[in-house]
């Protein structure tokens, strides 16, 4: 495999082919005029309903620009109003496949602004529950990213597996999708007998899917031939863009808030790497969150092996009223870096939340990156940029 | 340009997906063909999954244990759930006593259209009245059909699994669910007001 | 970049006594001078730095290039009180408010509150993260409200960032959208979420919440008392039932 | 051929025209059952159709029932009768394709001297249908599809019938049953009891002919002009009801007839090794054994279709003309050379 070109030589050459088709149509006297294209907000490449606007020449983009609002739910404005135990079951909703790692820095920013810390246990079991809502996420895009370029099968294979992933959540937290199990504090319950040997089970069959997904796709000359190249961000429009999460390491940054910032859980008791790529194209974006997601199931055999015993529940008043105060925390979710912004004035519920979710920021990158490349380009970009309309619309 | 391996592989992993789906069985019986044990798939009308004991299907309502405090009420996230409630005189329950007061629950409803599943309401609730069940049928044609009153809650009582044991190191206590029609399991109930 | 997290925990988040946190707002102090109100440190948690608003897009910009490179979100924060509190009136929450707010003034509450400090109603909030550092900030602006033509006061238009962070695109229209801020230089000031005719700015306190407001709480019923004319009566009628049932002997 | 059974002119037609009918739409049908349904769920893990008929064989025709039950909607902006036309001119395709297809030494619609010539020019013809499909819809998902199979078509063809021309030459004959005699009485360094399956004389010519063969027909990885993910369907999006059953019906029906060609071309078509060439009996052993290696192909088209991801249509340009056209005229000149000297 030839080395990919490096990322400004990519975009020079693609703006040099931009200039070139605008010369031919301004110098041909029969002009063909540009194609507006919208794609969304009922595609199947938006997996939601996000629109792309996109001025087409021929095949190729002039310029596209992503109109969301589709599904604004108005989160921020919700928890508003909401105490902080029922704003748990909103926030759940925000990234419907990750829901148990949307839980967590939320709650963390509340017990931050109480002084509370959760006992060890409900670290550990916090953390697990974490990186599985991470495989099932992300397990899902590995498998998703191959409809986005044509493949049928990788998808039925992720929804296969993935459903295992989602059954040992909902044995935890009763429930596949929105556990709502994470409390202020601690959790709501501890887990069920049996449940430790299989999902040392389950882990073990997605590090086979990962293996599949190898074959299948990621090794596929063709599926490499679609995504090498394309969609390349470099490192720093990767930063000023505010990038996070897998896209923003496989532009060869190496940040993960697990490692750089990790507000208190599990994560330094075990032995884990961070993956990087230094290619910044969709491929990398790929080849990264594979790597995750055998790197996830790892973390998560080892904390198995490891949870103290103990209480799962802080002490913490039966009626919570959080103080006064104002407090950050961001995790690396499945997508990027969720973080919630808790302004409390000490009465039941937040006074202002600002939810920063990492698809918006990460698909803020799209009129960018998405210039002069094709209409297949667009589908294969989104899919390895790897957004949940709810995280963009919240 | 396309070389060879990448695309056998892939070639590879799809016919031994399907192999595996159609011959599941091991030793002198692989040659059968058995789809319906080698699927993942489960022939929903005809079989069911069972979900995890803890899912959250639907709220059961134990209605002995009600007090009609209206805590579950006020601490919904989507005011979905309606109860009213009135007092009456109730016999002492020993000779020699004083009359009671008792709460009697008139109207408990949970509209499913707009409940979350978030299982505040179990939480919060001080007197065990309320339960989770893994029951799961009870979709309607109607979004209005979707308001359940006490009686059909009531029902769902008897669906309700008995709680799990824990793993090791747990501190937990394992709860347990009041058995359904008997009243030997209402520390609580009628709550006593004004004795 | 391997398994080498015991190292990055030193500098993270998780330090306790948090010199590093105090010795980048004094470093950070220095580089942006006049442009630093007041900062704020909450030992293993965060540094709020708050920055005039004159000197805001400066501000940004000295940062970037002081390694502050990665945008994390830019917001803002309404700190008047929403009119009809959360639509629910329990008793904690009465109690929730009451018992700090009981004695001092709003206004001096309302220090306490904010990190950082603050007068103005509207504040711009944003976040840089450091890669190199493993450390972010969170920058503060007061956001004057001056008078407009109409007699309602709107707040003061705010310098656009997006030359300096491209990812600010989106974030400052979405401040514009939801807050009514006007960032100027921004080339697309235009709805992100809401319909373009949409007017109202949704997170201003002052915008009521029509989905909590068109419905009555279901929390207000409370039990139905016995009358009191009847109560006697009542109480006889089940002692005789009781009675007469012989249960008593 | 005409006299066989001693009909008339116009009782044969009919006769060969009802076979026709009901031999398509039953092919269609059982590659429809066989592979889209039954072998793509079992690559996925899944049971595919259960409930219409024992194991789901008759889901396909209730799917056809409810095509037709469907209203016939046009485009406020479509061109209607270009619209209307379309899917007919694609299905006709495929209906002409079944016309010289040799299945036993009498068993044929219409023996043509010029063939496989035949074939390969109205196969073309499905490309035109597309494009009516695009231009029609008044849809820009659909023009671009139409557009993309256009680019497809020119890309394609030449490959494809570059890749008949080493058979032909090898063969000496357009006509496809000296094709399958060619086969049948050819003989591997002297070996002649299973004849000599172009495929292996020929196996580059076989390659790039099922590689052509699976851009002609719009199968991944080669399926632009239709691109779920992308164009939402391309050049049907905008067909409903029995319109689109039409399309439905003309892609597997000419994935058969592909695989069919592929067959007598390189799979030495329905003669079976021992028996005499022209023997009668085999005009109704042939059909059997042409069905089972038309299946076989037809399960790698089906195969690949559900393997690969699709390539996008530069890459797919340049593939076809830096690497089909190239190697299958070397194919030829291989060919001719050995011809010319052996």
């Amino acid at each position: 495999m030839s080395p990919p070109p490096t990322a400004s030589a990519l975009r020079e050459q693609q703006a040099y082919v931009a200039a070139q088709a605008a010369d031919a149509r301004v110098n041909v006297e029969l002009d063909t005029g540009d194609m507006t294209l919208n794609i969304g907000p009922q595609h199947p490449a938006t997996h939601g309903t996000l629109r792309i606007a996109c001025q087409l020449d021929g095949e190729q983009v002039i310029s596209a620009e992503p109109l969301m609002g589709y599904m604004h739910r108005g989160y921020e404005k919700l928890c508003e109003v909401r105490t902080y135990p029922q704003c748990t079951t909103l926030i759940n909703r925000i990234d419907w496949l990750g829901s148990f790692a949307n839980e967590v820095p939320f709650i963390l920013a509340a017990e931050q602004l109480m002084g509370v810390e959760a006992p060890p246990r409900a670290q550990w079991i916090r953390t697990i529950l974490f990186e599985l809502s991470r495989i099932a996420n992300v397990s899902l895009f590995l498998g998703d990213m191959g409809v986005q370029v044509g493949a049928l099968t990788p998808v039925f294979f992720a929804f296969r597996d993935r459903e295992r992933v989602l059954n040992q959540i909902e044995e935890v937290t009763g429930g596949r999708f929105h556990p709502n199990f994470d409390r202020i504090g601690g959790l709501k319950d501890d887990i069920p007998r049996g449940w430790i040997a299989e999902t040392h089970a389950v882990m073990a069959k997605m590090r086979g899917f990962c293996d599949e997904m190898e074959d299948l796709l990621m090794g596929n000359e063709i599926f490499q031939t679609r995504c090498r190249s394309v969609g390349v961000i470099p490192g720093d429009v990767a930063l000023s863009y505010g990038l996070s999460g897998a896209n923003l390491r496989a532009s060869g940054v190496d940040w993960d808030l697990r490692r750089d910032a990790n507000p208190g859980l599990a994560w330094d008791q075990v032995d884990w790497r961070v993956w990087t790529h230094p290619d910044g194209d969709s491929f990398a974006r790929y080849w990264v969150r594979l790597q995750e997601t055998r790197e996830a199931t790892k973390i998560v055999d080892q904390l198995l092996d490891g949870i103290p015993s103990g209480p799962i529940m802080a002490k913490v008043p039966r009626i919570i009223k959080v103080p006064a105060g104002e407090a950050y925390v961001s995790t690396e979710n499945p997508l990027g870096e969720m973080g919630y912004y808790v302004v409390s004035k000490g009465g039941l519920g937040p006074f202002r939340v600002k939810i920063r979710t990492p698809s918006f920021s990460n698909i803020s990158v799209v009129p960018w990156v998405m210039r002069g490349t094709y209409v297949p380009d667009i589908i294969t970009i989104l899919g390895s940029l790897y957004f949940i309309l709810g995280d963009i619309d919240r | 340009m396309p070389q060879l391996p990448g695309l056998l592989k892939g070639l590879g992993v799809t016919a031994r997906t399907a192999a595996r789906t159609l011959f599941p069985k091991r030793g002198i019986r692989t040659l059968i063909p058995a789809p319906q044990q080698g699927s993942v798939t489960v022939q929903y009308p005809h079989e069911k999954e069972a979900p995890p004991d803890r899912a959250r299907g639907v709220i059961a309502l134990h209605e002995e244990n009600c007090t009609a405090c209206m805590l579950c009420s006020r601490s919904c996230p989507d005011w979905c759930i309606y109860i009213e409630g009135h007092k009456v005189k109730a016999p002492p329950r020993r000779a020699g006593g004083a009359v009671r007061s008792v709460n009697v629950v008139d109207r408990f409803d949970i509209d499913y259209a707009l409940c979350m599943y978030c299982g505040i309401c179990v939480e919060v609730c001080p007197f065990d009245a309320l339960f989770w069940t893994p029951e799961y049928e009870y979709s309607e044609p109607h979004i209005a059909d979707l308001l359940h009153d006490r009686i059909r809650l009531s029902e769902w009582m008897e669906t309700v699994p008995e709680f799990l044991d824990y793993e090791p190191g747990s501190e937990q206590k394992v709860r347990k669910v009041p058995e359904f029609g008997t009243d030997d399991f209402a520390p609580a109930r009628k709550l006593e007001a004004g004795s | 970049m391997a398994d080498d997290t015991g190292d990055d925990q030193a500098d993270g988040a998780a330090a306790p006594g948090d010199e590093a946190r105090d010795a980048l707002a004094a470093e950070l102090s220095e580089l942006l001078g006049d442009a630093v109100v007041e900062s704020h440190v909450e030992a293993g948690q965060n540094l709020w730095l708050r920055i005039d608003i004159e000197h805001w897009h400066a501000a940004m910009s000295a940062l970037h290039d002081a390694g502050f490179a990665y945008f994390g979100f830019l917001s803002a924060v309404d700190w008047t009180d929403a009119p009809e509190g959360r639509y629910e009136d329990t008793e904690f929450d009465a109690a929730g408010v009451g018992e700090e707010d009981d004695e001092a003034s709003s206004a001096t509450a309302e220090e306490t509150v904010r990190r950082g400090g603050g007068e103005t109603r509207f504040q711009l909030l944003a976040q840089l993260h450091s890669p190199a550092r493993h450390v972010a900030v969170l920058i503060k602006a007061d956001v004057p409200e001056a008078a407009s033509s109409d007699g309602s006061s709107a707040p003061a238009s705010v310098p656009s960032i997006i030359d300096v962070f491209a990812g600010a695109d989106w974030h400052e229209r979405e401040a514009h959208e939801m807050f009514g801020l006007v960032f100027d230089g921004h080339p697309n000031l235009a709805h992100i979420y809401l319909p373009t005719e949409f007017e109202g700015h949704p997170l201003r306190k002052d915008f009521p919440l029509l989905a909590r407001a068109v419905k009555p709480w279901p929390g207000v019923v409370d039990i139905e008392e016995i009358p009191p004319e009847l109560e006697a009566q009542l109480e006889a009628e089940v002692m005789a039932e009781f009675e007469a049932s012989g249960a008593g002997t | 051929m005409t006299d066989l059974l001693g009909l008339a002119y116009w009782a044969e037609t009919s006769i060969k025209l009802g076979v026709a009918l009901i031999v398509i739409p039953t092919a269609a049908l059982m590659l429809g059952y066989l592979f889209l349904l039954k072998m793509m769920a079992f690559m996925q893990s899944r049971l595919g159709p259960q409930d219409v008929g024992p194991y789901g064989t008759l889901q396909l025709i209730a799917d056809a029932v409810k095509f037709l039950q469907k209203e016939d909607i046009h485009p406020a902006a479509a061109d209607r009768r270009v619209f209307r036309a379309a899917p007919v001119v694609v299905l006709a395709s495929s209906f002409l394709l079944f016309v010289v297809l040799p299945t036993g030494p009498d068993a044929v619609v219409e023996n043509l001297d010029t063939g496989i010539f035949y074939a390969m020019a109205v196969s073309s013809l499905s490309v035109l249908g597309v494009l009516m499909a695009g231009w029609a819809s008044a849809n820009k998902y659909a023009l671009l599809g139409g557009l993309r199979a256009a680019g497809q078509l020119i890309a394609y063809e030449l490959p494809l019938i570059l890749a008949v021309m080493g058979v032909v030459i090898q063969a000496d004959s357009l006509n496809l049953q000296q094709i399958v005699r060619a086969q049948a009485e050819g003989e591997i360094f002297g070996f002649g009891l299973i004849g000599n399956p172009f495929i292996l004389t020929q196996f580059v010519g076989f390659l790039i002919f099922m590689i052509a063969a699976q851009a002609e027909l719009t199968q991944t990885p080669f399926d632009m002009p239709v691109a779920e993910t992308e164009l939402v369907g391309g050049f049907h999006v905008e067909y409903t009801g029995f319109r689109f059953l039409l399309f439905f019906m003309a892609e597997v029906a000419t994935a058969f007839a592909f695989s069919a060609l592929a067959t007598v071309m390189f799979l030495g078509g329905w003669w079976i090794p021992g028996f005499d060439f022209d023997a009668p009996v085999l005009n109704v052993l042939g059909p059997v054994v042409m069905l089972v290696k038309i299946l076989l192909v037809a399960f790698i088209i089906f195969w690949i279709r559900f393997t690969y991801p699709r390539l996008r249509e530069d890459q797919l340009q340049k593939f076809a003309w830096k690497v089909l056209i190239p190697l299958s005229l070397a194919n030829i000149v291989v060919t001719g050379i050995f011809k010319v000297v052996l």
